[in-house]
């Protein structure tokens, strides 16, 4: 395939993204409660980690990539945390 | 006894060995020696934990299904699910009926509880909130209730799972 | 000009996060606030700190790409200024790699603290503390 | 509800923000700064893999990695230093808490479903962890990266399985410490293992040398003959590995003694 | 040819990935409830974060040009699309459990089976 | 001005602006809680700057940093000591 066709539908692929992440921000700041605030950085943790390895593509350096795997592993550590002390108020028990 | 700590090490290292060839996306032969080495100490320390019963491993029916399981589910089961909720996002006057009801389940193993539960939550429409291990019962979200009766709910919500992970993992 | 302009907004934007993390850890009464900013105001500054070392037209991390474990070439000099061209510089990089790692093990301990201080006074708010401390010595 | 005070700070702050981004684009300083003031990034950059100067390359195409463990490597060491004494201070906070499986909570954690995903999670992000330390010479990455990744397993396993688990499951303090200790002997091996066997051939050696220089030619090799011929830079690859033990080891044993139960903590501020 | 069209089924993967992540952007400020922004959050995990890092996987591979290096970004999405699938629905069944234990409860709704359970002490 | 250019422009845009919001946020939030997921959004916004800045490592060490251990660090301190910060 075209390397520059790909790079050109990508980077159009791009705008729907950062669509995507202005959208959830807005619902991080209006989010009534706390376990919608943590889902909308959850969906924007998982949105970064496409867009990373989209990058890695539009730049022509695959090493970007490497970042995307971390994010998606800690988005859920932040998940168990809030939701333990939400529901034992005692991250240990 | 040993024999299976021993047979459980080795399918652990397997497992993880499979995650760092991937994640490194090389295969020198330096690699695979590190990788041996790191997935096998790891393994040491973490193969109770993933396993208990080794020997499943080896039946090859349960990976058959396995994989029937994950095609059907990535592609027919999963596109339904996201039409039915973009088709809720797009259009808000599409009725809806939010319920959370209760889906009883059958398995005794923790791997296939999780392969239901995983599957259900992953089916855009429906979110496991509670599981009961006593009474085997998963208390489920669902965005538009066709039942609210416990044997009905399961039919729509949880039978085609259900049937898959009794055969993969019990 | 849009170059410069844009420029100046990140510069911008970089100070403003930078003073208002200052002004939480100076002003804000409770202790885990504090913590909190401080861990802002040194991200923003190793976010400046990289930033200086973006030089125009470089779009390349500092990795000298295709090498894996097995070497079948070692590339030459031409090929190296070539990619020196185009790399971002690494010394501001290698600063920073070991000023997030302390700076995370200083957060620790500074949460240490703030935790026994709670334990032994009962609230986090340091006008509340300083209080009870007076109130002891008197 | 807006205060008068909030938008006096938040103007002025936006004032003082505005004027200094000004001076810095007005005057050159940072955004766009000529070729001529990178000669560093360059030298560094030209000559980090360069085999032609071999007097001058780390034997690592990781820019980042070289400096970090050859160029300015004693620094990293200090830096390393500093990182332990911070854990140290921490841990000197709580001395006498000693964690037992009966004295360390209830055990409950969270649901079924939770703990299994974790299991293979926590088993996978050490591997993770692993190949991040050990390609840190080849791709972004390195003991820094692995330590700090390895951190969050122990993290997890806390939360998810509880701290008592944990316990039972042998991560002692002093277990912990061991490794860590482990990690800082291996750097400190590494930093005088050429020196010491340059010193017996009666040749000059640096602390931390990597690659052998015209006027001290000691050093371990970058490319060794294994099976292919293998790209493992030197020292770096090692130092690597000893850092993401010591950080890794560090830091899951501040999390361990931090979230011991708060009655324990309560003791230890009674004692003091 | 068959690199051809796996290719061009990644990058339809990613078009679609995309798609659904804005509808799930405007779901989840569109809903009312907590409970309902979570199936649009699935959404946005499992169609706008899950299918398009598959995608990116195999149009990496299919990208012969890049050379050895592919490998590399392709191993990176699999492994990235595998945790996705394995951790998130995990993360949103924990947090739906935490907000319906805090108090934050789905309204309207036509039956809730585990209010009534566990103000019946069916289940704790 | 080549493409990759304007992607690392528009990149830094969003990427600041996300971080200048979520750090206004967090040091108005009275509930700590809240100011942490506050900052973990501003840690994943600081994340996305270090990719457009070209730091492949940085992303790596900060992204597991900023993220996931400041993020639990801190809930472990509020679940040792209170809530809510006084006025």
């Amino acid at each position: 395939m075209d390397l520059a066709i790909v790079k050109s539908i990508v980077s159009g692929l791009m705008v729907l993204f950062i669509t995507a992440i202005v959208l959830y921000t807005i619902r991080i700041i209006r989010g009534p409660t706390i376990p919608d605030m943590v889902l909308a950085v959850d969906a924007l943790a998982y949105d970064m980690a496409v867009m990373i390895i989209a990058l890695s593509f539009l730049f022509n350096t695959p090493y970007l990539a490497v970042a995307s795997l971390p994010l998606v592993l800690w988005a859920y550590i932040l998940d168990m945390y809030v939701a333990k002390y939400l529901e034992r108020k005692s991250i240990g028990d | 006894m040993t024999k299976r700590i021993i047979a459980s090490i080795i399918a652990t290292t397997l497992f993880l060995m499979a995650i760092y060839i991937v994640y490194t996306g090389a295969i020198t032969p330096m690699d695979i020696l590190l990788g041996l080495v790191g997935s096998s100490i790891i393994a040491s320390f973490t193969a109770d934990m993933l396993l208990r019963n080794p020997n499943k491993l080896i039946d090859v029916r349960r990976w058959l299904y396995f994989l029937a399981y994950a095609f059907i589910y990535l592609t027919v089961i999963e596109l339904k699910a996201h039409l039915q909720v973009v088709k809720i996002i797009l259009h808000p006057k599409t009725p809806v009926n939010p319920s959370i009801v209760r889906i009883p389940y059958e398995v005794t193993s923790d791997y296939a509880k999780t392969t239901i539960a995983n599957s259900i939550t992953n089916t855009p429409g429906t979110v496991v909130v509670d599981i009961d291990d006593i009474r085997k019962v998963f208390y489920v979200h669902w965005i538009n209730a066709k039942s609210i009766e416990d044997r009905e709910a399961r039919k729509h919500v949880s039978s085609t799972f259900e049937k898959y992970a009794k055969k993969i993992f019990d | 000009m849009i170059n410069q302009l844009l420029w100046g907004y990140y510069y911008a934007v970089l100070m403003l996060i930078l003073f208002m993390s200052i002004y939480g850890i100076a002003v804000r009464p409770n202790l885990l606030k504090k913590i909190i900013m401080l861990s802002i105001l040194s991200d923003t500054a190793n976010i400046l700190a990289v930033m200086i070392g973006l030089h125009v037209g470089r779009t390349i991390p500092p990795v000298y790409p295709g090498i894996t474990f097995t070497v079948e070439t070692l590339p030459n000099s031409t090929s190296l200024k070539e990619f020196a061209k185009q790399a971002v510089d690494p010394l501001p990089q290698v600063l920073v790699v070991t000023a997030i790692v302390i700076g995370l093990a200083v957060l620790v301990f500074l949460s240490f603290t703030a935790i026994l201080l709670y334990r032994k006074y009962g609230t986090l708010d340091t006008r509340d503390i300083i209080n009870r401390i007076r109130g002891e010595t008197q | 509800m807006v205060k008068l005070k909030d938008v006096c700070i938040g103007l002025s702050l936006a004032v003082v923000a505005a004027i200094v981004s000004y001076l810095i684009i007005s005057y050159n300083i940072a955004s766009v700064a000529p070729e001529a003031n990178r000669p560093l990034a360059n030298m560094f950059l030209e000559n980090v893999f360069n085999s032609e100067k071999w007097w001058l390359w780390a034997g690592s195409p990781e820019a980042v990695t070289s400096i970090l463990w050859d160029y300015r490597g004693i620094d990293t060491v200090y830096e390393t230093a500093v990182f332990f004494l911070a854990i140290i201070a921490s841990i000197a906070l709580v001395r006498t808490l000693k964690l037992t499986p009966e004295t360390s909570g209830r055990g409950f954690g969270l649901t079924v479903i939770a703990k299994t995903v974790t299991n293979i999670v926590f088993a996978s992000i050490p591997i993770v962890a692993y190949s991040i330390a050990v390609h840190g010479h080849l791709t972004p990455g390195g003991g820094f990266q692995g330590g700090s990744a390895f951190a969050v397993a122990p993290l997890l396993a806390i939360s998810v399985f509880s701290l008592r688990v944990i316990v039972m499951r042998g991560w002692s303090k002093d277990r912990l410490l061991a490794l860590r200790t482990t990690g800082l002997l291996l750097i400190g091996l590494i930093a005088i293992i050429v020196v010491a066997l340059s010193a017996l051939k009666g040749i000059i050696a640096y602390v931390m040398q990597n690659q052998p220089k015209p006027w001290a030619p000691a050093g371990l090799s970058a490319i060794v003959d294994f099976i292919n011929p293998t790209l493992i830079s030197g020292t770096l690859f090692w130092l690597n590995i000893s850092e993401f033990l010591a950080v890794g080891a560090g830091l899951s044993l501040v999390f361990v003694l931090l979230v011991s139960p708060t009655k324990m903590l309560d003791v230890e501020v009674e004692e003091k | 040819m068959i690199l051809e069209v796996i290719g061009w089924i990644g990058i339809s993967l990613l078009a679609i990935g995309a798609l659904m992540d804005v509808i799930a952007a405007i779901g989840i400020n569109k809903f009312k409830n907590f409970y309902l922004r979570l199936h649009a959050a699935t959404v946005g995990i499992i169609g706008g974060a899950f299918y398009p890092l598959l995608g990116l996987g195999l149009l990496s591979l299919s990208l012969e040009q890049l050379g050895v290096i592919r490998f590399y970004i392709a191993g990176i999405s699999f492994t990235s699309a595998f945790f996705v699938l394995i951790t998130a629905p995990v993360g949103s069944h924990i947090l739906a459990r935490a907000a319906h234990r805090v108090g934050v409860m789905p309204e309207p709704i036509g039956v809730d089976r585990l209010k009534e359970d566990r103000e019946k002490g069916v289940f704790k | 001005m080549t493409v990759e250019y304007t992607l690392q422009h528009i990149l830094l845009l969003v990427a600041l602006t996300l971080a200048l919001i979520f750090t206004y946020k967090t040091l108005v939030e009275r509930d700590l809680i809240e100011a942490i997921v506050y900052s973990a959004g501003q840690a994943v916004a600081y994340g996305l700057a270090f990719i457009a800045l070209m730091a492949p490592d940085l992303a790596l060490a900060y992204i597991a940093v900023g993220v996931g251990i400041y993020s639990a660090l801190f809930i472990i301190v509020v679940s040792h000591t209170e809530r809510y910060e006084k006025e």
